[in-house]
């Protein structure tokens, strides 16, 4: 299982987010904060998910 | 063309000397290639969301229908896992573990469905027999809006499962290794991608704003 | 082709900005439109798509980018427009066909009870200039990109300040993306909005100058010949400067309330497309002729085609921006004689046949000369760009061996000054 | 002469011949382009800014073209056979040549900003006329009531504000002689604002596309003094009564 842990961490760390922003909404309807929070969310998948910086890596490494 | 390599990162081109300059390209740059092209269509297609985006904020500016707010923590929750089911089929490709890859590539083929099968009954009201929805694509901008977001967003969905399935196929055929896997991580990204989108999509329509209340349905 | 159709099924009557409610009422030919254009766009994206991959990762070695002939510059920066605003005119025609078709209240408003249920006209507005200004850069960047390639071999000096000119293409493909809202001055949309707009749209002047003061800096001191496509290069420039020196009245809120919409906008917007489209388009066919056909085009039919086509542009151009100040509208068919511009409707009608006359002469000569021209040789233009090395007609492996470019790309001067050599497989 | 580009005299006279054709063409082109009559306060200011950028046209003009042309006569090759002179460029020069510009470009932000203020606040003790566009008519009201189709009459000296809306699809309200244009949107209340200051019949056209009878959406504009102004009123009340009273 060792491989998949830091997938694991990550999609606790975005679940925990969701809620937070649906706690968020209940007591305010602000766009900043909300859009902010997504933001944070879409960069933890690209980072981790989508592993963005292999477009860097000169091999062909994963 | 003749080989490449960027100057930019000419040093870590160094390992590559066996046949990088013959007119054909080795896999490793080809791999390159690929992932370049398929992030530059990414940066493409975060425009025609944006676009989305701009109209919804456009439109409604400070306020938003009442959608079923259970139903959207439900559906995104599921688009979530299949993200993460779909990392542990990329991992597993990664590693040769194609049992795993093979299991993990359904479950998010499975949760995918599920999702949109989410959006089609209880926003878009298509089976009403299950579930009355009181949206319409024509009757406001709230249901305009709410049809147009969902419905593309859903068209790349539909795209996902379907290079899901594509690849799990290939796999079965034995055409990936722990090396070249190209098509397993294409699709894993493509799908994290929708869940980027989703990601913004499901504040701008569920979250954002105060609920307006739609007269005379 | 279905563009096309769309004439046969009642065409389009809302002008090409086809901006709503008046596109929503028209006839089915507004649904071809719709659809043609997003097959357009997509193939457009994908074209895009490839150049920016090429260019990034499929240079020969020792081309870094500072060494690219500046025409590929052009090209990066048309395709990084293309590649992310047309996604906009997409959704935008994709809304525009839904609310046709479905009724979805997108851009025509619906008050209920004194409250707008529906869309805003204006969103089309905002979302068809966000791609259609940048679009316009498609056309002219590539087209500077081609003045800028041409004017050193012709002036046989290094181009003035390359990495400038280079990234000033750059720069005007990014300020064209915050400039959209300049179409909008009249629209009705926030006050505010005509400030920031009035105010970026200036700043294209500062790259688009960048690049002026280097092509003049290009040619000071050089040693200047005039054969057809050099005569084209400068014709653009020419033309291109009346484009351009009209935009900052366009640009001025102030002043753009009056002109907008009028002809002087048509008279700035030909100047422009002629000058950074057009134009480079022609220097560029009678440059790169020889080593697409292998033989030379005929010089004197091709300056009858220069000297006809450029005065007759200037009195076109001026004529418009002159009839738009007198009070002429853009996009009708038919004018008021009491505007008292028929003298100058005639002189730009005579223009525009003059210009059509010298591009069949053109179309003649391309024809012609590709049976009876004189063979060209390899670089008859002795350029130093790698493409001029090799035969003409270019052979199917155009080379052999890999190349590594070891020169500037426009070291012209420096006698003696390699541009690149071919190395074996193997030596790295 | 000195064929080395970096001779002074070079320079000198390609500023003489800078300066000469700024004035010759500054002069040729506010003769050649002649403007509709202006015919509000309004016009003054935007024709005033229309003749400076006139200026700035022709010096940019002056300044591109001279160098050029200069550089055709003088760096020609003729019968030379050598190459040209080898410097690739000039960093203080391309610096000048990026930050000038931007001042310029500051200094005109500055003076469109301040003449636009002047062109489109509102005027005190304005006529406020609501003007509705539809395919393809214009429909005006007045503070009092009165209605009028395909005219509009108004004094001469006033303060004017248009009300506008539309019926259908997008118009826009555009008298030449008093310049400044402003669209008519469906779903929004637009304004645009007048000081009339000379009496005369002008034509207002819709200039934005709104389908078959675009061209012919013309209504005409009557400039007159207070007192012919209050005889038409006076007259269209009475039409409008008669109106009702035969319904």
């Amino acid at each position: 299982m060792g491989h998949y842990r830091t997938g694991i961490l990550i999609v606790l760390v975005l679940a925990v987010l969701t809620v937070v922003e649906f706690y968020i909404a209940l007591v305010t309807h602000s766009v900043v904060f909300l859009m902010l929070i997504a933001a944070l969310k879409a960069g933890l998948v690209i980072w981790f998910f989508m592993h963005v910086k292999r477009l860097w890596a000169a091999e062909g490494g994963h | 063309m003749a080989a490449s390599t960027t100057p930019m990162k000419a040093a870590g081109h160094a390992g590559a000397h066996d046949d990088a300059h013959a007119p054909t390209e080795t896999y490793a740059e080809r791999l390159r290639l690929n992932r370049l092209g398929m992030w530059l269509f990414f940066i493409s297609e975060a425009f025609l969301f944006g676009a989305l985006l701009a109209a919804r904020f456009y439109l409604w500016g400070d306020t938003r229908p009442d959608l079923d707010q259970v139903v959207g923590l439900i559906v995104t929750s599921v688009l979530l896992l299949s993200s993460a089911s779909m990392y542990i089929a990329d991992t597993a490709a990664e590693h040769g573990q194609w049992r795993v890859f093979s299991v993990a590539a359904w479950i998010t083929m499975i949760l995918g469905l599920v999702f949109l099968f989410g959006v089609m009954i209880f926003e878009w009201g298509l089976f009403p027999s299950i579930y009355k929805a009181h949206l319409t694509p024509w009757d406001s901008k709230y249901g305009a809006v709410v049809f147009a977001m969902t419905g593309m967003h859903a068209f790349h969905v539909i795209t996902g499962i379907a290079l899901i399935f594509i690849m799990w196929n290939l796999a079965r055929k034995r055409r990936f290794t722990p090396e070249r896997h190209w098509g397993v991580e294409a699709s894993a990204i493509y799908w994290h991608y929708v869940d980027v989108v989703w990601i913004f999509f499901y504040p701008a329509l569920y979250l954002i704003g105060s609920v307006v209340h739609l007269t005379g349905h | 082709m279905t563009l096309l159709l769309s004439a046969l099924v009642g065409g389009w009557d809302s002008g090409w900005t086809m901006y709503p409610p008046l596109s929503l009422q028209g006839s089915v030919g507004y649904q071809f439109v719709f659809w043609s254009v997003f097959a357009i766009g997509l193939s457009s994206i994908l074209g895009s798509l490839n150049l920016i991959a090429t260019i990034l990762l499929m240079r020969p070695k020792g081309m870094s980018m500072f060494r690219m002939p500046i025409f590929c510059w052009a090209v990066l920066a048309t395709s990084i427009i293309q590649l992310t605003a047309t996604q906009f005119i997409g959704i935008d025609f994709l809304l525009l066909s839904f609310e046709r078709s479905l009724g979805m209240p997108i851009f025509n408003p619906m008050m209920v009870e004194g409250v707008n249920m529906g869309g805003e006209p204006l969103l089309h507005q905002h979302l068809f200039w966000f791609y259609s200004h940048p679009a316009v850069y498609v056309f002219v960047l590539p087209g500077l990109g081609i003045i800028s390639e041409l004017l050193p071999v012709f002036s046989r000096k290094p181009l003035f300040g390359y990495r400038w000119v280079a990234l000033s293409s750059i720069a005007i493909a990014l300020v064209g993306f915050l400039v959209w809202g300049h179409h909008m001055f009249t629209s009705g949309y926030q006050p505010y909005l005509r400030v920031a707009f009035m105010i970026s749209t200036l700043l294209v002047a500062v790259p688009t100058g960048v690049k002026f003061f280097s092509w003049l800096g290009t040619m000071w001191g050089g040693r200047l010949t005039f054969p057809t496509p050099m005569l084209f290069t400068l014709g653009s420039i020419s033309v291109f400067l009346i484009g351009g020196l009209s935009g900052p009245v366009l640009a001025t809120t102030t002043t753009d309330l009056f002109l907008h919409d009028t002809y002087f906008v048509v008279g700035h917007f030909h100047a422009t497309i002629f000058g950074g489209f057009v134009f480079p388009f022609f220097a560029a066919i009678y440059f790169w002729y020889p080593k697409i056909t292998g033989r030379m085009y005929n010089e004197a039919l091709g300056k009858w085609h220069f000297w006809l086509m450029t005065p007759a542009f200037w009195v076109m151009s001026i004529g418009q921006m002159s009839v738009g100040v007198m009070g002429m509208r853009r996009h009708i068919a038919d004018y008021d004689a009491g505007l008292g511009i028929a003298t100058g409707q005639l002189w730009i009608t005579l223009a525009g046949f003059v210009i059509a006359f010298s591009i069949l002469l053109m179309i003649y000569n391309l024809f012609s000369s590709a049976e009876v021209g004189r063979v060209a040789g390899a670089n008859p233009w002795k350029s130093r760009s790698p493409e001029w090395q090799i035969a003409s007609p270019v052979p199917d492996i155009s080379y052999p061996a890999p190349i590594r470019v070891v020169g500037e790309p426009y070291d012209y001067g420096l006698l003696g000054s390699p541009n690149y050599v071919a190395v074996g497989a193997g030596d790295d | 002469m000195s064929k080395s580009s970096s001779d002074k005299r070079h320079f000198i006279i390609v500023a003489v011949l800078v300066v000469v054709t700024t004035v010759v063409m500054g002069i040729v082109l506010n003769g050649v382009l002649e403007l509709p009559v202006a015919a509000s306060v309004q016009a003054h200011t935007v024709d005033w800014l229309f003749r400076v950028h006139m200026w700035l046209i022709a010096f940019l003009f002056a300044l591109v073209s001279v160098f050029m042309v200069y550089s055709f006569v003088v760096f020609r090759r003729g019968k030379r056979q050598d190459e040209g002179e080898h410097f690739e460029g000039n960093t203080t020069l391309e610096i000048l040549w990026t930050a000038l510009p931007l001042v310029a470009v500051a200094v005109f932000a500055y003076i469109g900003v301040v003449t636009l203020n002047t062109v489109t606040s509102a005027p005190p003790d304005e006529m406020v006329i609501k003007v509705e566009g539809a395919q393809w008519l214009w429909n005006f009201t007045y503070p009092d009531g009165t209605l009028s189709t395909n005219e509009l009459v108004v004094p001469v000296d006033q303060n004017l504000t248009m009300q506008m809306s539309s019926k259908d699809v997008i118009h826009d309200f555009w008298v030449p002689e008093w310049r400044v244009k402003e669209d008519v949107v469906p779903g929004l209340t637009t304004t645009v604002h007048y000081t009339t200051d000379k009496t005369g019949e002008f034509d207002m056209m819709c200039n934005q596309v709104c389908g078959l009878n675009h061209t012919l959406m013309i209504a005409k504009v009557k400039v007159v003094t207070q007192e012919e102004f209050a005889t038409w009123q006076q007259a269209q009340l009475v039409k409008q009564d008669l109106q009702t009273a035969s319904r």
